[in-house]
């Protein structure tokens, strides 16, 4: 009995992750949702009818020009700094682009970002673009906070990226890894972590009902493995 | 005549830098200082004496409300227009309870802001439409 | 050692509930802030020197007088679609007006709603002001989500929200309750619940490390209690 109890609380534990990692990534669609069609559509509007004040004022009235020039730049800032809060929220191309491309696009971020001193490669194979898009969601974030990890941790020459198909014993089965020749991490005990990062993406590993290993390699750098089954698009 | 001499207090620079534009636009009054927080304005205060203080309420540290309350008690004649993004009623019977005579939001027609100015200075209450129909 | 597996389970969940809570609460804080403190700000701003160019253009110029009014109107509208947005994310007024303050405009919201088809009331005693903030915005919630509750599936006359502090043996602890007169509801397995709403009150409990009952009441009507100890503001 107590042992049926025991899977029992491991499988609830599981269905609550993924109810609460599902809800998250819901909440910040909706958010994100909202912003996009409405706020940043609205502050299009704005930016434009500034631009026009800026065009008619001019020529005519120094101090009037100099407002509405001030007007227009503040504008222009606002629409950036919303394009950064929905950036935060949602990877808004995998809907639009498919995961692979989103993944290309955020690969190529950080290689801008890092001017060089980090090269970060992305290697993918097999069909990839028929996984549900909650799956794509978690992929996507579980390998968006690697990068972000490798960045600001690894101090790593070389970052790749795998996401990769595969069948075994009749299963499609997704893998993805993210793997560094940074400086690794003093082994620790393993079920304690330092940030959020790790335990959302065990939390969406769950979510996906898949096997998760992370942590310094023998060979150095650190690694991070995910497995998990490929349910096609229903 | 005489201008009606304003510190304006607001945590966002924006803001700030937007309304003295506006206001020092306007015939008859001036912007006398700026402040980023309610200690700073509480000396602010205290230095350049001005005839009507607009007052955020959400900043960090101590609040809007504690500010007007804290301004009252060095100046019980102290005027104190309330500028804020919360169209709440019980946010204004706060602010009034505080001793502020004015509450207009932050989403009212920029030009409210400054009748409402007006009004404070002259002695009157006032209140922007948001909140007057909330009420 | 099956036992203690178990306990490890259960205490693993417990914790496991309470950070994804957290996490949630925070980053909901995180982005109502950024829109709220960024962008509604900003909008601010950029109506204040709309209004000073249009009052500088004022009759020299008919056509951009015009656009700058549309400016000032655009800016005003999306501000008031914003505060909706952050209305939906978080309780504003808690941190300014303090958790009593912020359930009474609550409560008015709903008995506005019902137009006086339910009668609902709030009634507190003890200080509680000195709940730290996550402690006010779980309670907050919870009430929230129980009120809406009683306003979706309860058809009842009355619903009653208590709030108070007491002393048990030397301990100060906070009881909740919302308590209503409806339809209540069949009993059923107590462990399965129908929607969200229930899933995340429990984690907000166990996030307070309260107890937590909810579920038709014998005498009819369908009620909740809370209970957890007060750990004041530190
Ligand atoms: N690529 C890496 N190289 C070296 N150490 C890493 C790497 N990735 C993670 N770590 C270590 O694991 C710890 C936990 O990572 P995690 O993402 O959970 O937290 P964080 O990045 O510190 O904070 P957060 O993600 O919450 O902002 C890190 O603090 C770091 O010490
Ligand atoms: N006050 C109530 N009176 C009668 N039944 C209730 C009451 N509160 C909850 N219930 C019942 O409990 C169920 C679960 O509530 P819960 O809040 O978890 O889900 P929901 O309200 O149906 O959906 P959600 O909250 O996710 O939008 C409800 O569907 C309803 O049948
Ligand atoms: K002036
Ligand atoms: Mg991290
Ligand atoms: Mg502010
Ligand atoms: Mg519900």
């Amino acid at each position: 009995a107590l042992s049926r109890d025991l899977s029992k609380a491991t499988a609830d534990r599981a269905e609550l992750a993924r109810k609460l990692v599902d809800a998250q990534e819901q909440e910040r669609l909706h958010i994100a949702r909202e912003l996009h069609d409405d706020v940043a559509q609205q502050l299009s509007g704005i930016n434009a009818v500034a631009a026009c004040v800026r065009s008619k004022v001019n020529r005519k009235d120094p101090s009037a020009t100099q407002d509405a020039t001030e007007l227009e730049t503040m504008t222009s800032k606002l629409m950036i700094s919303l394009r950064k809060t929905l950036t935060y929220l949602r990877p808004p191309e995998i809907d639009d682009l498919g995961l692979i491309e989103s993944l290309r696009n955020l690969v190529e971020k950080y290689n801008s970002l890092a001017q060089g001193g980090t090269h970060y490669t992305l290697e993918t194979n097999g069909n990839l673009e028929d996984l549900s898009s909650e799956a794509s969601a978690h992929v996507y974030r579980i390998i968006q906070e690697a990068l972000n990890n490798a960045a600001r941790h690894a101090h790593a020459l070389n970052v790749k990226v795998m996401l990769h198909k595969f069948n075994e014993s009749g299963t499609d089965k997704i893998e993805v890894s993210v793997d560094d020749d940074g400086c690794g991490r003093p082994s620790q005990n393993t079920s304690t972590f330092g940030g959020w990062g790790m335990i959302g993406m065990r939390e969406r590993v769950l979510a996906l009902s898949g096997r998760f290993a992370a942590g310094p390699k023998p060979s150095g750098g650190f690694g991070l493995r995910v497995e998990f089954l490929a349910r096609p698009r229903t | 005549m005489e201008k009606i001499r304003v510190l304006l207090v607001d945590d966002h620079a924006v803001v700030r830098q937007g309304y003295r534009r506006l206001i020092e636009s306007q015939d008859g009054i001036d912007v006398v200082g700026e402040a980023g927080d309610a200690a700073s304005a509480y000396q602010s205060y205290k230095n350049l004496t001005p005839d009507v203080t607009v007052v955020d309420i959400s900043m960090p540290g101590r609040g809007g409300i504690d500010l007007v309350r804290q301004l009252r008690l060095y100046d019980a004649a102290a005027r104190i227009l309330m500028f804020t993004m919360h169209a709440n009623a019980s946010y204004a019977e706060q602010a009034f309870k505080a001793g502020a005579q004015g509450y207009v939001t932050k989403s009212s027609p920029p030009d409210v802001l400054i009748s409402a100015i007006r009004t404070v200075f002259s002695g009157r209450p006032a209140l922007c439409a948001e909140i007057n129909s909330a009420i």
